[in-house]
This record gives C-alpha cells, sequence and structure tokens, in this order.
C-alpha cells in the first residue's frame, strides 16, 4: 500500500497520542508530564490537519483549530510552567510523587 | 488520490522521526535531553504539515512550539535544574500501570479506526494554494468568536502565570 | 510541494556541511590530553560550587510573554496579509484583539515582570 | 605517558608546594611534545602550518606592566598587531593559540598561568614579554615571584625588555610566525 | 535630545573612517627612537677601565663582569648582561665615569632560546704577556708575573663587543 | 523564601577587565551580585621588602614598577621623601621636569583609564582612539627619559637628565592639540547616550563614605569633596601653577570617569604653564648630592596626589645606606576597600563598570 | 547578459539534465543542488570576506589599517584563519554534556542555510520563491535561539551558562519586535511571497512610507544577531565569549560564520523588505539587479559595522526594557498607524 491515506495520519496521530500519554501518566518530573501534554495535543494536531486535508480541503476548519490548539498549548504550557515553579518554590521538588496535597 | 513516492518516502520519514523523538522524549533520563527531543518532534511535525499542504501552519508550528514553547520549557528546567542533569527525568511507580492504560488506549483506538469508514470521509478536492490568506479570511468572518476568546485566554494565561511565578518577587521585596 | 522538497535538500545539506566540518576537523587536529584541559574554564581557576545552577524567574517571565506575544503573531499575519481586502470590521476586531494582548503587557508591566531582576 | 608528567605538574604547582629544586635551571624546550591526530596529514602540514602561521591568535591575558606594552600597545594604533592578523584577543584559552606571558608569575599567580596554557587547544604557543617573564626579572630575588615562565611552560620566543617596546613584541610575533614555519630550521640551529 | 550623542559617535566614527592612519608599518618601516632610549647595551670597551661601578649600581646585579690584572691595570675579560633580570633602568649607564657603557637604539633582542639572552659584550681572555705589554706601553717596568697564557685575539673582543645578530633563528 | 540558587562565579584573575590579575569572587542570583569577595595578591611582588635590600637610588626603578601607567608620580613620591628625610633642596629647573613629567604621566594614565573604561563599556573604538594619543604622549617621555613607561626619571636630588633640544616645544605642541583630542573623546564616550546609561547612577559613592574609607583621588573628588593634594598641601612647586579641581556630583561611575577626563584638562593646563614657566629657568638638573647615600636615623612620611589618589611614602632610615624601611600608601589599594558594598545589588555588567572606573593598577594593589 | 546570469545558468542546467531522460523531479532537484551549493559557497566566502572587512572597518575607524600582510591587501587573511582553527583542537570538557555541546555547532549554521533558500538575490533569483517567505524566514531564524543555548548550556562552564541564559531572553525578547515590525509592510502589500513585497517596491521603497518600522526592525535585526550595541551574549569584557566559552577550533569557527552569514540575513532582509530589494533606483536599471541588491545590503552591513564599532554595549536590563518597553509598544503603534492610515487612504484614495 503505497499511497498514503487519511488512515496513516491517523494512526500516527495515536500512537503520538498514546507515547504521550504514557509518559503522562509514568513520568515523574511534573516539567516532564507538561512535556508529554505537548506531545499529546501535538497528535490532536495531526488529526485536526490531516482531517482538514482530506476532507474539507477547501474550509481550513481543520487548520484554524489547529492554530486555536496550538494557542491553547502555549497558555497550558505557560501556566503550567508557572504552576510548577510555584510548587517548587514551596517545596523545592518537581517530583510529582511529592506533590500530595491533595491526598488527605 | 495519488499520492507520488517522494510523498510517502517523506510521510514515513517524517513518521518515524515523530515516533522515535517522541519516545526518546519520554525516555530520556535528562530532562534537557527530553526538551530537545521534544523539539526535533517539533520540527518533523511541522514537515509532516507540509506533506499535509498545510504550509502556513507548519511554519507556525516551527514558530510557536520550536521556537518559543521548547524555549519557555528550557526556562522552566534552568529555574529548577539541580547540579547533576543526568538522572532528572525518571519514571514513577506506575511505569506499568501507565503502559497498562496506555495499550487499553491503543487498542479502542485500533477497534474505533477499523469501525470507521474512512474512505467516504474523503473529499476529492485539492487543498488550494495560499492558505494564509484563506486563514486571514475565515478567522476574521466566520472565527471571529474563538478568535477574539484566543486572545482573552492568551490574556487570562499571561496573567495567571505571572501571579503564580511571580509571588517570590513580592515576598522578597516585602521582606526588605 | 517541490518548494519543500527544495527546502529539505537545503536542511540536509546544511546538517552535513556543519557535521562535516567538525568531523574534518575532528580527525585531523592534533590532540593532547590532560586533567586541566577537560576541567572547564573560569577565569584559570577550578570553578566553585555547581554549574547547572537554578536560574530566576525573571528570565521566565520573559519568556512567558514572548510565548503568549509570539502566539499573537500567528494571528496577526494572515489578519495583515488579507488585510485590504477585508473590511473596516475585520480592523476593529483585531484592534480588540491587540488590545486586550497590551492589557497583558500593560499588566506584566506593572507588575515589574518586565524588569530586569 | 607524558600526560602524567604534565599532572604531576600542576599539582605540585596548585598545592603550592615550591621545592626549590622545582625551579632548576630554566630550560629550553627544544623538542615540543608529540602531538596526536586521527589521521595524520604530513604533506599538508606545510599548509596547514602557513595557515597557523598568519593566524595567531594571544590569549587576551596580562600579568602587569609588560601587558599594557604587549597586548594593549602592540595593539594600538601605531603598532597595529592586526596587520598580521594577530589582533584577534581571545579572553577564552580554548580559542586562543599564543599565550603572551606578559609580565610577573607570582606563586600565587603560577597555578592559573598553567591552568590556562594547558587548557589552550593545541596547538599552541607561548612567548614571554618581558624580563619578568622570562627569568622573574627585577624580582627574581623576590619571595613570591616564579623566575621565568619557561618553568610552567614551553617558551618558543623571548622578548626581553622592561617593558620591551611594541615594536619588540611585533618582532617576537614574527618571529614565532617563523619558527612556525620552518620550526626544524629553529629547533635544530 | 535624546539621540544625539549616539548619531554624533556615528559621525566621529565615519570621520575617523577616512582620516589619515596613525599606523607606522613596523617591519618596513619604523617609528623613530628617540636618541636616549633604554635599548641593547653598548660598551666601548677601550674606555672601559673595568673599574665595576655600572655592575655595583645595577639593582638587580645584572652586570657581570671579569676581570684580571694585567699589570698594574685591570682587564676586562669578560662583561656579560644578563639581561633577562634588567629593568633598563639606565643606573649603570649613570653610574659609569668614563662613558663606557652605553644604551643603543636597537630595541630587538629577541631571542628563541633561553641560553642565547645575556647579552655577551665582552668575552676574551686577559692579554698575559708582559713581553707584548711592554711593548705596547712605553717605560713600563718590566712585569714579574709569569701567567703563562695565552693571548687573546681581539678579534674575540671585537665580535662580542659588537651586535650579536639580532635574529639568529631566522 | 527566596528560592533561587546562589553560584559563585570567579570574576578574574585571567579575564579581560579586570585590568590585570585581579579577582572577584561573586556570589549570584542570576545575574544579581548578592556579594563579592575581592581577592588581590596575584601580582605580589614583594616591592616593600625588596627595597630594604637595595640602595636609596636602587629603590627607583622599583617604585615604576607599582604604578606602571603613570611611574613618574610614583618616582616622585619616593624621590621627595627621600630629600624630606636628607634635608635636600632641588634645582627649579629639576622641578619644573619633575612637573611636566609627572603630568604627563598623570595624562598617560588617565588616557589610558578613559581608554580602557570605554572598553570595558564596550566602545572599542574609543579605546584605540585614547591609545593614539597615549601614544604620543609615550613619544614624549621615550624622548625624555628614554623608557616608555617605567620611566626611572626622576633622581634624588633632581632628575635624571636635562630635557633634549626642542622637546619642551614638542610637548608644548602636543598640549594644545588636547583640548580637540578631548573633545572627540566626549563626543564618542562620554556623549554617547548608552554609555551614560551604563554609568549614570552606578556604583554611587557617598561623600562621608568615600571619606571614612580613605578613598583618594579622582574616585573621592567624584563624590563632590574637593580634596586634592596638590592644592590642598602644594608640595614641589605646585602652587605656582593655576588649575582646578574638577568634582563630580552624584560619585558615580559616570563622575569618576568624567572627573579624569576633566583631569587631563587640568594637566595640560599645567604643563602649558610650566613650559611658560621652565624657559626662564636655567641652571643644573641635579643638586649636589654625595655619591653614596646614607639619610640620618628617622623617618618620613610624604604623600603626594598620584593618578590613582594619594600615594604615601614611608621611608625608614637606619643610618645605612639602604632603607630599614619603605612602606607604600597605595591608593589602587585603598581605594578597592569599599567594592564589595559598591557591587551589591547590581548585574555582572556593573561589576566591570565600577571596576573600571575605580581604576586600579594591580602592580600597585599588591605592590 | 549579466542580468540574467544566475538565471541562465539555471535554465541552462535545466535543459541540459532534461536531455538525459532522468524523472523531472530528479531533474529539479539537481537543480537545486546546484544553487544551494552555489549558494552554500556564497555564504562561506562572504561570512569570511564579512569578517576581512569587519577587521578592516574596524581598524580604519580606530586609526589603524587592519589586516594587510596575508596576501594581497590582507584578503586571504580570513582563509589563513579558517585554516588554522580547522586543525585546531576541539575540547571537550569532561563534564560537558558531549551530544549536545557537539550538535549545536553542527545545528547552527543550518537555519542560517536555510533562511537563503528563500531571499532573493536578484531578479528570478531567490532559490524558492515561497508562498509564506517571510513568515518562514522568521520561524527558521527562531530556531537558532535554542541552539545558542544547547551550545551554551552543555559546556557547563558558568559564563557560558550565562551567556546562554542572556542569549535566550535576548533573542526571544527582539524577535517579537522584529515580528511585529515587519507586520506594517505585509499589511501594505498583502502577501508573505518575497517576489511580491519586491514587486510592491518598484516605485516607493518602504523604507519611505514605513520608516518606523525600519527603525523597528533593524534595531531588533541587530539585537538578533547579538551585534554591538546588543552583543551581551559575548559581552568580551563581561562573560568572556558567553556560550562560545568552551568551544574551539573549528566548532568556534561555525559559531563564528554563523554569525556573519546572520547578518547577511538581516541585512538582506532589511533590504528586501524596505529598500527595495533588486530594484534599481532612479532608473539605473543598466546595472544587474543582483549587484543593486548587494550594493544594499552590504551598505546596511556597513551601517552594522559601524555600529559596532561606535557603541559601548547596552546593559541586560536596559536590553530588556529597550525591547518590551520601547520597541514592542512602538511596533504595536506602528501596525495600529499603518492600519488607521491605510483606511483613510482607501476610503479617500478609490
Ligand atoms: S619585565 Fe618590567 S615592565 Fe615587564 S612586568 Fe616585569 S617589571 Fe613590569
Ligand atoms: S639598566 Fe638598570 S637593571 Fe639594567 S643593568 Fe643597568 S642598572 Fe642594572
Ligand atoms: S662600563 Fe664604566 S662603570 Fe662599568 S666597569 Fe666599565 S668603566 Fe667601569
Amino acid at each position: 500500500m503505497l499511497a498514503i491515506s487519511l488512515t496513516h495520519y491517523v494512526v500516527l496521530s495515536a500512537l503520538l497520542f498514546s507515547i504521550g500519554l504514557f509518559g503522562v501518566l509514568t513520568k515523574r518530573n511534573a516539567v516532564a508530564v507538561l512535556i508529554c501534554i505537548e506531545l499529546m495535543l501535538n497528535a490532536v494536531n495531526i488529526n485536526l490537519v490531516a482531517f482538514s486535508k482530506y476532507v474539507t480541503p477547501t474550509d481550513f476548519i481543520g487548520q484554524i483549530f489547529s492554530i486555536f490548539v496550538i494557542t491553547v498549548a502555549a497558555a497550558e504550557v505557560g501556566v503550567g510552567l508557572a504552576i510548577i515553579i510555584a510548587i517548587y518554590r514551596n517545596r523545592l521538588s518537581v517530583n510529582l510523587d511529592d506533590f500530595d496535597w491533595l491526598k488527605w | 488520490m495519488e499520492t507520488s513516492i517522494y510523498t510517502v518516502v517523506a510521510f514515513y520519514g517524517l513518521a518515524l522521526t515523530i515516533l522515535g523523538a517522541a519516545t526518546l522524549v519520554v525516555f530520556a533520563r535528562n530532562i534537557v535531553h527530553s526538551v530537545l527531543f521534544l523539539a526535533l518532534t517539533f520540527i518533523a511535525m511541522a514537515g509532516l504539515f507540509l506533506t499535509l499542504d498545510a504550509d502556513f501552519i507548519a511554519a507556525v508550528q516551527v514558530l510557536v512550539y520550536a521556537g518559543a514553547v521548547c524555549i519557555m520549557v528550557v526556562f522552566g528546567i534552568m529555574l529548577i535544574q539541580r547540579a547533576d542533569m543526568k538522572a532528572t527525568n525518571l519514571f514513577n511507580r506506575q511505569l506499568f500501570t501507565g503502559g497498562g492504560v496506555v495499550a487499553l488506549v491503543v487498542a479502542l483506538c485500533a477497534v474505533f479506526a477499523g469501525r470507521t469508514a474512512w474512505a467516504e470521509m474523503v473529499a476529492a478536492e485539492a487543498v488550494p494554494e495560499g492558505t494564509v490568506q484563506f486563514i486571514g479570511a475565515l478567522l476574521m468572518s466566520k472565527y471571529v468568536i474563538p478568535f477574539e476568546v484566543a486572545a482573552l485566554l492568551l490574556l487570562v494565561a499571561l496573567i495567571g502565570a505571572i501571579v503564580l511565578a511571580r509571588d517570590e518577587e513580592v515576598k522578597a521585596d516585602a521582606g526588605d | 510541494m517541490s518548494d519543500w522538497a527544495g527546502v529539505f535538500i537545503f536542511l540536509v545539506v546544511a546538517l552535513i556541511f556543519g557535521a562535516g566540518g567538525i568531523v574534518t576537523s575532528f580527525l585531523i587536529h592534533p590532540r593532547r590530553q590532560n586533567p586541566a584541559k577537560l576541567e572547564e574554564y573560569e577565569c584559570g581557576l577550578p570553578t566553585r560550587g555547581p554549574t547547572w545552577v537554578q536560574f530566576r524567574t525573571s528570565y521566565f517571565l520573559y519568556a512567558l510573554l514572548f510565548v503568549i506575544f509570539d502566539v499573537e503573531t500567528i494571528y496577526l499575519y494572515p489578519w495583515a496579509v488579507k488585510f485590504q481586502s477585508l473590511g473596516l470590521f475585520a480592523f476593529i476586531e483585531m484592534i480588540i484583539f491587540i488590545f486586550i494582548l497590551i492589557v497583558g503587557l500593560w499588566y506584566a508591566w506593572k507588575e515589574g515582570a518586565l524588569e530586569w531582576k | 605517558m607524558e600526560v602524567n608528567k604534565e599532572s604531576r605538574q600542576i599539582e605540585k604547582v596548585s598545592s603550592g608546594i615550591w621545592a626549590p629544586e622545582y625551579f632548576g635551571p630554566n630550560p629550553d624546550y627544544h623538542n615540543l611534545y608529540q602531538m596526536k591526530r586521527v589521521i595524520s596529514l604530513s604533506p599538508l602540514e606545510k599548509i596547514l602550518n602557513l595557515a597557523r602561521a598568519h593566524s595567531i591568535w594571544p590569549l587576551g591575558f596580562g600579568l602587569a606592566c609588560c601587558a599594557i606594552e604587549a597586548l594593549m600597545g602592540a595593539n594600538g594604533p601605531r603598532y597595529d598587531l592586526s596587520r598580521f592578523g594577530y589582533e584577534v584577543m581571545r579572553s577564552t584559552p580554548r580559542q586562543a593559540d599564543v599565550m603572551v606571558v606578559a609580565g610577573t608569575i607570582t606563586k600565587k599567580a603560577a597555578p592559573f598561568v598553567l591552568r590556562l596554557w594547558e587548557q589552550m587547544a593545541e596547538p599552541k604557543w607561548c612567548i614571554a614579554v618581558g624580563s619578568c617573564a622570562i627569568s622573574g626579572g627585577p624580582f627574581v630575588d623576590s619571595y613570591y615571584v616564579v623566575p621565568g615562565a619557561n618553568k610552567l611552560v614551553p617558551v618558543d620566543v623571548y622578548v626581553p625588555g622592561c617593558p620591551p617596546r611594541p615594536d619588540a613584541v611585533l618582532e617576537g610575533f614574527l618571529m614565532l610566525k617563523d619558527k612556525i614555519l620552518e620550526k626544524r630550521k629553529v629547533v635544530t640551529r | 535630545m535624546f539621540g544625539q550623542g549616539l548619531i554624533k559617535g556615528l559621525q566621529i566614527t565615519w570621520k575617523e573612517f577616512w582620516t589619515k592612519k596613525f599606523t607606522v608599518q613596523y617591519p618596513d618601516e619604523q617609528h623613530p627612537v628617540p636618541e636616549r632610549f633604554h635599548g641593547r647595551f653598548v660598551l666601548d670597551v677601550d674606555k672601559c677601565i673595568a673599574c665595576s661601578l655600572c655592575a655595583n649600581a645595577c639593582p638587580n646585579k645584572v652586570i657581570n663582569l671579569k676581570r684580571e690584572k694585567v699589570g698594574k691595570k685591570q682587564f676586562l675579560t669578560e662583561y656579560v648582561m644578563n639581561i633577562q633580570y634588567c629593568m633598563f633602568c639606565g643606573l649603570c649607564v649613570e653610574a659609569c665615569n668614563k662613558d663606557a657603557l652605553h644604551f643603543s637604539q636597537d630595541f630587538n633582542m629577541n631571542q628563541y632560546f633561553y641560553r642565547d639572552i645575556p647579552l655577551v659584550l665582552v668575552r676574551r681572555e686577559a692579554p698575559a704577556e708582559p713581553e707584548e705589554e711592554q711593548a705596547g706601553k712605553t717605560g713600563e717596568k718590566p712585569q714579574r708575573q709569569a701567567k703563562a697564557k695565552k693571548q687573546a685575539e681581539p678579534a674575540a673582543a671585537e665580535a662580542a663587543a659588537g651586535k650579536d645578530p639580532g635574529k639568529e633563528g631566522q | 523564601m527566596l528560592r533561587t540558587q546562589e553560584y559563585f562565579l570567579n570574576f578574574g584573575p585571567q579575564h579581560p577587565s579586570t585590568h590585570g590579575v585581579f579577582q572577584i569572587i561573586l556570589t549570584l542570583d542570576g545575574e544579581r551580585i548578592v556579594k563579592a569577595e575581592p581577592v588581590c595578591g596575584y601580582l605580589h611582588r614583594g616591592i616593600e621588602k625588596l627595597a630594604e635590600s637595595r640602595t636609596y637610588t636602587q629603590v627607583i626603578p622599583y617604585t615604576d614598577r607599582m604604578d606602571y601607567l603613570a611611574a613618574m608620580l610614583q618616582n616622585l613620591g619616593y624621590v621627595q621623601a627621600v630629600e624630606k628625610l636628607m634635608g635636600i633642596e632641588v634645582p627649579e629647573r629639576a622641578e619644573y621636569l619633575r612637573i611636566i613629567s609627572g603630568e604627563l604621566s598623570r595624562l598617560a594614565s588617565h588616557l589610558l583609564a578613559t581608554g580602557v573604561y570605554a572598553l570595558d563599556i564596550g566602545a572599542f573604538t574609543g579605546f584605540l582612539i585614547c591609545f593614539r594619543e597615549r601614544e604620543r604622549v609615550m613619544d614624549l617621555l621615550e624622548e625624555l627619559t628614554g623608557s616608555r613607561m617605567t620611566l626611572s626619571y626622576a633622581r634624588i636630588g633632581g632628575v635624571a637628565d636635562d630635557a633634549p633640544e626642542g622637546w619642551l616645544d614638542k610637548v608644548k605642541q602636543l598640549m594644545d592639540a588636547m583640548p580637540d583630542y578631548i573633545a572627540e573623546y566626549n563626543g564618542l564616550i562620554t556623549g554617547n547616550e548608552i554609555f551614560q546609561a551604563r554609568t549614570k547612577f552606578v556604583g554611587q559613592l557617598k561623600p562621608e563614605t568615600a571619606i571614612n574609607y580613605s578613598l583618594s583621588g579622582p574616585v573621592l573628588r567624584a563624590s563632590g569633596v574637593n580634596y586634592d593634594l596638590r592644592k590642598v598641601r602644594p608640595y614641589g612647586i605646585y602652587d605656582r601653577f593655576d588649575f582646578e579641581v574638577p568634582l563630580g556630583e552624584n560619585g558615580d561611575c559616570f563622575d569618576r570617569f568624567y572627573c579624569r577626563v576633566r583631569e587631563m584638562q587640568q594637566s595640560v593646563r599645567i604643563i602649558q604653564q610650566a613650559i611658560e614657566q621652565i624657559k626662564e629657568v636655567g641652571g643644573p638638573v641635579q643638586a649636589k648630592v654625595p655619591k653614596v647615600l646614607k639619610p640620618p636615623k628617622g623617618d618620613v612620611y610624604h604623600e603626594i596626589e598620584s593618578a590613582k589618589g594619594i600615594i604615601g611614602y614611608y621611608v625608614v632610615s637606619d643610618g645605612s645606606n639602604k632603607p630599614y624601611r619603605v612602606h607604600v600608601r597605595r591608593p589602587s589599594f585603598i581605594n578597592l576597600g569599599y567594592l564589595d558594598e559598591m557591587l551589591r545589588g547590581y548585574l555582572i555588567a556593573d561589576v566591570v563598570a565600577i571596576l573600571g572606573s575605580i581604576d586600579i593598577v594591580l602592580g600597585e594593589v599588591d605592590c | 547578459m549579466l542580468e540574467n546570469l544566475f538565471v541562465g545558468v539555471a535554465d541552462w542546467l535545466r535543459s541540459l539534465l532534461g536531455g538525459l531522460g532522468t524523472p523531472v523531479e530528479i531533474n529539479e532537484a539537481i537543480v537545486m543542488l546546484v544553487k544551494l551549493v552555489a549558494i552554500l559557497v556564497f555564504i562561506l566566502l562572504n561570512a569570511a570576506w564579512l569578517v576581512y572587512m569587519e577587521r578592516k572597518v574596524a581598524a580604519y575607524m580606530q586609526a589603524r589599517i587592519g589586516p594587510n600582510r596575508v596576501g594581497p591587501k590582507g584578503l586571504l587573511q580570513p582563509f589563513a584563519d579558517v585554516g588554522k582553527l580547522i586543525c585546531k583542537e576541539i575540547v571537550i570538557p569532561r563534564k560537558a554534556d558531549i551530544v549536545v555541546f557537539l550538535l549545536a555547532p553542527v545545528l547552527i549554521f543550518v537555519p542560517t542555510v536555510m533562511v537563503f533558500a528563500v531571499i532573493p538575490f536578484g531578479k528570478n533569483m531567490a532559490a524558492i520563491d515561497m508562498n509564506i517567505g517571510v513568515f518562514y524566514l522568521l520561524a527558521i531564524t527562531s530556531l537558532s535561539t535554542l541552539f545558542l543555548w544547547m551550545g551554551g548550556w552543555a559546556s557547563n562552564s558558568k559564563y557560558s551558562l550565562i551567556g546562554s541564559m542572556r542569549v535566550v531572553a535576548q533573542m526571544v525578547s527582539y524577535e517579537l519586535p522584529l515580528v511585529l515590525g515587519l507586520l506594517g509592510v505585509i499589511m501594505i502589500v498583502g502577501s508573505l511571497r518575497m517576489s511580491d513585497i519586491i514587486a510592491a517596491q518598484e516605485h516607493v521603497w518602504f523604507i519611505f512610507t514605513q520608516p518606523i518600522a525600519f527603525l523597528i526592525y533593524f534595531t531588533a535585526a541587530v539585537a538578533e544577531t547579538n551585534r554591538c550595541p546588543f552583543d551581551l551574549v559575548e559581552g568580551e569584557s563581561e562573560i568572556i565569549s558567553g556560550p562560545y566559552t568552551e568551544y574551539a577550533g573549528m566548532a568556534f569557527a561555525m559559531f563564528f560564520m554563523a554569525e556573519y552569514a546572520n547578518i547577511m540575513v538581516i541585512c538582506a532582509m532589511a533590504t528586501i523588505m524596505f529598500l527595495g530589494g533588486w530594484h534599481a533606483p532612479f532608473g539605473l536599471d543598466f546595472i544587474p539587479s543582483w549587484i543593486w541588491f548587494f550594493l544594499k545590503m552590504y551598505a546596511l552591513i556597513f551601517i552594522v559595522m559601524q555600529l559596532r564599532w561606535t557603541y559601548p554595549r547596552i546593559r541586560v536590563d536596559q536590553l530588556m526594557g529597550f525591547g518590551w518597553k520601547v520597541l514592542v509598544p512602538l511596533a504595536l503603534a506602528n501596525i495600529f498607524i499603518t492600519g488607521v492610515g491605510m483606511k483613510i487612504y482607501q476610503a479617500i484614495g478609490w
């Protein structure tokens, strides 16, 4: 199967998403978790753009949404890192295992 | 839709780069290496967007992700780094649990993907040249509300992040 | 499409050039190692304390502002490209958009995030 | 291994042990140490030497009075070392080719002078400018002065004077150039 | 107004760009060395009476001179200046009563080797033959000393008193 | 609560802008200085000790090597101290020659300080332009004394040699041209807004602090304290000249720098007057002094205004031909005293600016 | 003849390859490769020449002569330097992060070379005339920040670390005014394609319609390339050599050349965006377009150099303050004014 179709992109996106998810679930460093969330968001972007090309090539819905996703991702990283820094300041650690404030 | 051999090669090459780099992001033991692999992932992703005829998005990907987000993450790391960077990005105890969940997700994806009739969805047209113009026009007309909301989101994120990250300085000033 | 193939060729050749330069040099340069040479340079004395230290938050705040405004530019460019054919309304929308971000800048300014600490 | 010898020297200097026998007679270095490389380029070496000889970047490093004359003065508008392409003063030893020891090396300064020398990337040369750098000069009988740079590093060219005129320093650089171009001639004189 | 200084600076550098350059291109041309310059030492061997005033005046014991008594007079056999210790202060030249020691305008004393640095102004053997002395000098008493020493070649003295070739290595 | 990590940074000894081998161990937070610990002694050559084994005359060349930028002023201080001890009268002409060469030395030193300060701030051209004029001053000094930097020109009881033929005219020529050059520096360096932004209100020094820390020279006067030994307690024949003492207002880096520039103008004025006056003065340049100097038992302290500040020589004689002890109050060293407090809270870039504005000479600091 | 020299060569090559019967794509790739090699050689030669020019300009402004001994007028000086640097040892500090340490100099040249792909050196003389040319350029150049940071961080030396933090803070702060400054031009042209932008300047150069934008762009661009008065990154008298402190030999040369290539990029970019690209002024059309392009570019490069050799270095907090408190608001204001002006012009004009 030589031709590249939508499926290829979807599969790629799914795999990337899983890698990101795996990272989110298993990483100990909070920054690493943020990075992995970025990976997941990127996987979404692949899907959006791919669907945009294959399904609605002239509408650009997917592309515009991917721009919004990028926006959100940027904001997320910013706030996320700020939170990590704030926590780090109190706890002197970025180890998620140590963040047990919500556990009582 | 006919795709040339070059596109195929490009796709597989980029896909492998993306997946490989992403895996390394997760498995690198040094968080700085993670970030650098992340940048590689982003750049390869930009290449992937090019195969999807989304040149503007590709450039945005490089500009925002590789050029800006990575740098911010780098700064985040610099703020919390320690003398020995070798083992800064370790796994936690839920390694296997996480693996299980991921396997589940993959399985689910496979199931749903198998059920979907992809071929029917595909439209026959090609993506027009000059995506920027279209995106610009659409943003200003159809997607005005999300557009303004994006601005608000950015504003809120900015303020929030400043408040969160800054409080140290306030305290330090008060302490003086 | 071919545009990007060209860019790809550029990328590859640039990489080869960079790597080639370093590798060639690596192969032909004379070498002589001694303990002091492998240590880091710090005005001729051994360094004190760890090198990879934490840096202040102010650096991060600049990066944050940059990211936010960088994202803004990805909205501004499509708009600028279409500016002439869009009506006054689009212009006002964009002014609102920019204004919201200027509020952010003003806030950062007021909060002292623009001060180098 | 020669490496060990070097390291011992560093240890000795940096641990502040200044046994009198450490300073023996001022040595002349006839045979510069061997340098290893992965690929040898002996036929090309002549051309490379040509390049090296015309691009000697000094280490921006001054110890005392002589530095003003040897580095600043020679770089200044009148003498203008840059005509030969030698004005690119690098402050980091990694990028420098020649260490211009200009001034008195005291015992406190010796470890870092040696360390800087060691940190310079091969190939490297050394010019000792001024009486102090050659032999301790006016302060040779002082309790705190190392009598000569060649106790620490192999010196290629000596430029006597206190301080030498910048012309003499230029001459020193030109002599170094000749030495690089025709090493054998100089060594087997 | 803000920016005036910036523009002024640009004007000055622009002007400097076109003005005549200050450089004296050293190996081809040379900035004149003044009369009094403290350069390489020159010893007028004939005038020197080996009184070692210069050596005593020197703060750093740069001057090593060896002399031998030949007849009543001191004969200078060796006059070596370890200029690696010299500070070119000129005290020695000032101290010399006989005006024998001078500075020359030659500033180039560079050497490739440490052992070449000392300036050998004189190195010769003392004339030992009293007869010869007598022949040269009129109305002297015959010397009793009979030190069997070979006569030094005056050529050696001349070579030593003159200049060593400046750049040996080249 | 403050959690950013502090770290140490060796600033020097081999650093392009420590003006020699001087080390400051900075404790930094980001780029801000928390603590600065000056470490000197990298150029300690034991001059004071060496002086004990030299005769009185032989000490002169060693004083050159302390503040090698203004060597004549160092000579002068030592020589005048010994003269005071022995009660030697110096011939008129020698006094004038001392003043001229001394002020030329001061000019050379200030030119270097100006240029190097520009270099520290990052303006390379200013540095070399200043060096051009310094080269001209050096030429004059070389013609007079035979050396460019380490002059050893002063002798106990006079100076080494009379001025050569036509030398005074050359000096006059240069001095007449000097104001134009200084205007050029002002255009290139002083007037530059970036330069002012870098230096104004940086490293401020209050007059009281400056006095308390016993600072002297341009560093003191930049804080607005009018204390110049040449005016306050004229030594030699300084009372015959008409000059002003430039003062600063804020005591910041800019004032310290600009004080030096204006001091150059005053030096030029002094030299011009001296040249006018020396024409009428003939006679020897060396007093009759015994061949072997044996000052009477006793001690003497004499201080003069050198380029960096007040340099004082304390000479103890035990009656032999060698000084029993020579101690020097080195202005560079004492001016460094306030460095730590001055640096605190500033950025790395300001370290360079502040250190440069103090204008230290390591030969003098470490002696 | 001269005018179309390079275009002609490319066409000739294309027709030559067409005769071989290889697929079109391959032919195109080969043509691209040839263009690329030409550009690479051009970059390297020019970087070398710029180093020489810099030293000469510096010397001339400092009342001295500058390199004139190696080769005629010292023209071979940069080649001697490069020759020496190639065979100079590359020291890898023990505690450095070796892979990153070596990767940085390799990568630093990549964005610079890639950017040259879209720069039109003359009429029809861009290797690739891309639809989103300007945006592509901005995106690619933003990468070099990361690479410089890599170099500084991996060295594990404090001076490098401070330098690399400064790199990032500075380049990040000035990228924004740069991007925003160009926006005014984009608004007028309505396209991101380089050739469109140049075509729009047929009659009036944008430096006359957008003077503020030009100033903002030029200032920010000088800061982006870490040139004086914004050369804090290398701030010789403060932090030794900044991120390059531990780099020796060829690795250093890479950074060095990339810096000069970057100067070329920003000056070429300013030429394209504001000085009418390859358009000849005053109807002096008989001189080939690419010569005009280079003339303008070199005039700008000269200004950049003169700035460097005139001004002191700005301090890091002033740098940040200037970028964020002056340039960014100014750039935003410029966008606003341009927009209002154009709307008014549209309303009354046609
Ligand atoms: S040789 Fe003379 S001028 Fe040079 S450093 Fe030593 S004392 Fe100073
Ligand atoms: S110049 Fe001074 S140091 Fe040199 S030999 Fe003469 S007296 Fe001694
Ligand atoms: S040079 Fe003069 S002082 Fe020295 S020994 Fe000869 S005559 Fe005596």
